[in-house]
């Protein structure tokens, strides 16, 4: 197969090694700076809401991480496909890197919407399509997590440990929209109306904005944790070789 | 003019450090080689590289002149070390008695008994159980044999399969004194009828024929 | 004999293999009746542990039945790969010339026929147990035996990719429980919506286009699965 | 050298035991989180499968949520003896001049250590997420703290008797779950009377006796089989 | 006035048909006995007999003159073949790095050292490791070995516990050269120092001292 020019050069570590270097500090830069001017603006500036008060100021975390859980998964399949195509080494450290940041994503998503729930539904938990998804889909994250857990003997297996996560990662993928699809279909059956509170955003403008440059803050947030992660990998998995000693000691 | 069966180009390979670099050799028709090397020196590991059962970090293996490429072979039949945690086991299935592991290896892998009839097949079984003393044992299962009956079922797989090259890993581990002279003269007799053999053995084997060592 | 041709089909390697398999589970005569008990010995720790009135564990069973369709395909795939790779015969039927998704189409269908029928026929006491109404059980036998079919499946995938880990059963369900999501919901609101009244057409053909999409894609899934565990050894 | 005095003590035995014992389960980290995955894993099926308004869940969770701890607590005993009978360390234990019953002990109290206190921390996030009030979370900790002794010496048991045995898990159901029903009857029992306002001294204090009986008689039957599956082996 | 380790009076035992009967024969202290016969004789059968591991269907055992009850007794070392079905294995734990292993085996039996320091058993480990040539494995896990280093570890055993009877089946399976040197400096030693030692094997033995046999 004919090997795309990008996929070519993401074959080479150093160079990867040499460019996230760059890239690194200007996503964390702008990842804190968007974040910061969200968080300040919504937590402090915003509106309170008429319903819930200040409480559901928390929207600001929960938003973004969960918007994030879903598209990391899709970033860690298409990394898992990458690598099982191209057999590129540095796909299956990406790979590693975003089912852990995904799964904490995932985690945060769930945890601080448990944290509003009680102010605003006076329960922590609350068994609605879009919950019961996030939480299927946090399984699915700890399932691939779990394989490249379980495949940590020599090298050799964990490299297999890998194309097996990676094989789960895309069967998930044809999953997920079949999992959203069902559940959402199963509870909108049932459930009664007082719960359709995650229903359609009737969010007010002014509210609004901040939660958008959260939620942009948040991608840039999770590209930078992505190549950080994956750099970690780098180092451990190539700490014998020349160049990344040269690479380091440059600095 | 003779055919090279297995042909091996500099190949390296190990788990966290190499085992064994740039290992060169070749196997041609009426050849044995035997694989040599203490314990842990990564004969096994050799051995599965050359099936595809274990990446090779560098190198090429080529058979009859075709690049290795795992699963799509009928080149050779590979009897493994009999077990070991990461090793591979003897291929007997516990719950079956000795004829119905074989009639199942019969049914199950290509080879030249594949369209032959039921009777055909039995028969050659048969005769396989006798030539390795196993006739006694034949209906009870794999499970209740002793090591070196077990040992011995495996073998005779090279019989009832009519492969060029066999890769036989410690074949001489188990079977008593009577046994091993069986299997040497298997061996030359696969050999004399223009077949290849890979071993590796830590006893001393005589074959009445000269044998290639690949000294790992 | 030497170099003798290698006579070779893929449908009779197809039956030899499904013979074999047949062979064992025959083998292990009392395995074949194991999900079936564990149906039974779970299901009837229902009605112990809830102490609902009739009615309530009625309107209940659906839901609680295929819990347990689901736990019983799940351990009772557990071991499905386990002997092949411990004993040799995978990394053979890895090394040999035939496709690897011979042997595991083979397997798959003798472990729905060993596993899913029998937990389709006996889902009718099951349900007389929790007193479900009697409407909704041709639907139930239904819902399992389509059903099953994703189940095995997703359950034989899971077994693929955990059969060479130490300690494989739980790992094998944080895999598979989360796939099973939506056969769960779809056969559970089958049942429900039959005892209803209305014929659940949407939910079976739902359930049929799983069991065509999980036959026709995962055994390729679990062929790879099957060479990376061999790797891992 | 040879006919050195053997020195040889109980109590130093017991505690090499436990360290040997902890050190495995510690290798496989992953195992012990195991238990608790399962535990979410199944219990999320339920409201899923049932789809049933929160009041409803909330009266139905004492007895969900116990018989999930009891297949919680079957599951990750099957594995019990396994690889001891597998790579000898039995069979040597069967030799050694020190009693079985130490090394049964410790490797129980190991097992109680890893399985059991996880589940019954983990269970009030459990009890939350099926809408269980409050005020039955304390007896359900403390419930699942003394029931789950005796719920591992019993599968345990049943593990013993099964090690030798080809599919083992299911049979294990067979033996264990008949085994587990009083315990069952009086911990949902003293979970739903903690919620309907009277603190269950009664079942606390049976469920109490169960787990000293228990852990008094089981380790010898528990030896006694495994004697017998070193035999059968 | 030598010591008799272990008498074995008319013992018969067997599956459905008796493998052998009415074997007698006696171990003093320094002597050694090999159990010969092919496979399938009944050579595992009879070990795990002698040690109360398998029931004699007749015939009595005596050790250091008790008679045998299983599961009371430090009389002997057993050690058992390298993995069959039925028989015994190793007695390694897969997932322990060797180190551990042995660590894990001089706290768990009753032997010498129970008593001594941590510094003291783990000197004694180091030295055991260096004389199997296995220090430069000994930070691995068990299931990463191969298969001579698995049974290098299980022999590592008879060092560190110096227990009087050594029964060792098929103790030279799986090592190399060097190996089968190294053992039997190791069984010879044994033997002067007044130990006894009964084990099976295929392959001939050079101890250079009288060795009984026992033929099933
Ligand atoms: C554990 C509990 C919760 C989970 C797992 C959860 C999950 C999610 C998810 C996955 C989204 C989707 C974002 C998207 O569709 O793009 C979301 C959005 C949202 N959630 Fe939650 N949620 C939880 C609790 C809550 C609570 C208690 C509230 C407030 C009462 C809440 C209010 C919202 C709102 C307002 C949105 C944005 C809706 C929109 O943009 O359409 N969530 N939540
Ligand atoms: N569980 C069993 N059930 C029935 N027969 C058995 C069982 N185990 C062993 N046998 C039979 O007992 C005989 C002796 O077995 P044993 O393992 O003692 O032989 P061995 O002398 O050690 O042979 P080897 O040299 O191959 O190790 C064999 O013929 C075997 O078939
Ligand atoms: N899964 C693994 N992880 C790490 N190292 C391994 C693994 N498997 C084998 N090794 C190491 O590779 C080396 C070679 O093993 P191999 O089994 O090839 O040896 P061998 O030459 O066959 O030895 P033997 O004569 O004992 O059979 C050993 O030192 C072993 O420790
Ligand atoms: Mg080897
Ligand atoms: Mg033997």
């Amino acid at each position: 197969m004919k090997v795309p020019q990008f996929i070519h050069l993401l074959g080479s570590p150093p160079w990867f090694y040499r460019i996230s270097g760059q890239l690194m500090p200007v996503l964390g830069l702008l990842a804190c700076a968007l974040l910061i001017v969200a968080w300040v603006w919504g937590l402090g500036f915003a509106p309170e809401d008429a319903k819930q008060g200040n409480s559901y100021r928390i929207i600001y975390l929960h938003v973004p991480t969960a918007v994030i859980a879903l598209a990391g998964y899709y970033v860690m399949a298409f990394t898992g496909l990458v690598y099982l195509v191209w057999r590129i080494q540095l796909m299956a450290l990406m790979l590693k890197s975003a089912a852990l940041i995904g799964a904490a994503m995932t985690f945060l998503a769930l945890f601080s919407g448990a944290v509003w729930g009680k102010p605003t539904w006076g329960t922590w938990w609350v068994w609605d399509a879009r919950i019961t998804s996030m939480l299927i889909l946090f399984f699915l994250y700890l399932g691939v997590l779990g394989i490249i857990n379980a495949f940590s003997g020599s090298k050799t297996s964990q490299q297999a440990g890998v194309k097996a996560a990676s094989i789960l990662a895309l069967v998930g993928t044809v999953n997920i929209p079949i999992i959203y699809k069902s559940v959402d279909w199963w509870f909108s059956l049932h459930q009664p109306a007082t719960l359709k509170l995650t229903g359609k955003s009737n969010i007010d403008g002014s509210m609004l904005t901040p939660l958008l440059i959260a939620i942009v803050g948040c991608y840039v947030f999770y590209a930078f944790m992505l190549l950080w992660r994956t750099r970690i990998e780098l180092q451990s998995s190539e700490h014998n070789k020349q160049w990344l000693r040269d690479a380091v000691s440059k600095k | 003019m003779s055919i090279t069966r297995l042909q091996v180009d500099r190949l390296s390979a190990g788990y966290e450090r190499p085992l064994f670099r740039d290992v060169s050799f070749s196997l041609e028709a009426q050849q044995v080689a035997h694989v040599m090397g203490g314990n842990g020196s990564g004969k096994t590991t050799l051995l599965n590289c050359l099936l595809g059962l274990f990446p090779a970090t560098s190198g090429d293996i080529y058979w009859n002149g075709f690049e290795l490429r795992a699963n799509a072979f009928d080149a050779a039949l590979y009897l493994g070390e009999q077990v070991n945690a990461q090793s591979y086991a003897l291929g007997l299935k516990n719950a079956l008695s000795v004829r119905e592991n074989l009639q199942l290896y019969l049914s199950t892998t290509a080879n030249a008994l594949q369209a032959a009839s039921q009777t055909v097949r039995q028969q050659r079984i048969d005769q396989v159980l006798e030539q390795l003393s196993l006739l006694a044992v034949a209906n009870k299962r794999c499970e209740q044999l002793s090591s070196g009956q077990q040992r011995r079922v495996s073998l005779s797989k090279l019989l009832l399969n009519p492969c060029a090259v066999w890769v036989l890993d410690e074949p001489f581990a188990a079977v008593d004194k009577q046994g091993v002279v069986l299997l040497e003269g298997l061996i030359s007799q696969h050999v004399e009828k223009g077949g290849s053999v890979l071993f590796t053995s830590h006893q001393d084997v005589s074959l009445g024929m000269s044998v290639r060592t690949v000294q790992l | 004999m030497i170099n003798a041709p290698m006579i070779f089909s893929i449908a009779a390697a197809f039956k030899a293999h499904v013979k074999a398999e047949s062979l064992l589970r025959w083998r292990h005569k009392s395995d074949i009746l194991q999900p079936l008990l564990f149906f039974v010995l779970v299901l009837s720790l229902f009605p112990i542990a809830i102490n609902a009135p009739s009615q309530e564990l009625a309107r209940l069973a659906p839901g609680i039945l295929w819990v347990i369709v689901l736990l019983a395909s799940l351990f009772s795939a557990e071991h499905l790969f386990r002997d092949d790779l411990g004993d040799g015969s995978l990394s053979a039927q890895l090394l040999s010339v035939q496709p690897l998704s011979v042997y595991v189409v083979a397997k798959l269908s003798v472990h729905v026929a060993f596993v899913v029928v029998p937990l389709a026929l006996a889902s009718p006491i099951m349900a007389l147990m929790l007193h479900m109404p009697g409407s909704g059980v041709p639907v139930l036998i239904l819902s399992v035996l389509i059903g099953g079919v994703s189940l095995s499946m997703i359950a034989a995938f899971g077994a693929a990719l955990t059969v060479s880990v130490h300690q494989r059963s739980m790992l094998l369900a944080l895999i598979t429980l989360p796939l099973y999501v939506p056969v769960l919901i779809f056969a559970s609101s089958a049942i429900q919506s039959n005892i209803d009244g209305t014929f659940p057409t949407m939910q079976l053909l739902i359930l049929m286009s799983f069991a065509l999409l999980s036959a026709a894609l995962l055994p390729w899934a679990i062929s790879a699965a099957l060479k990376l565990s061999v790797e891992n050894k």
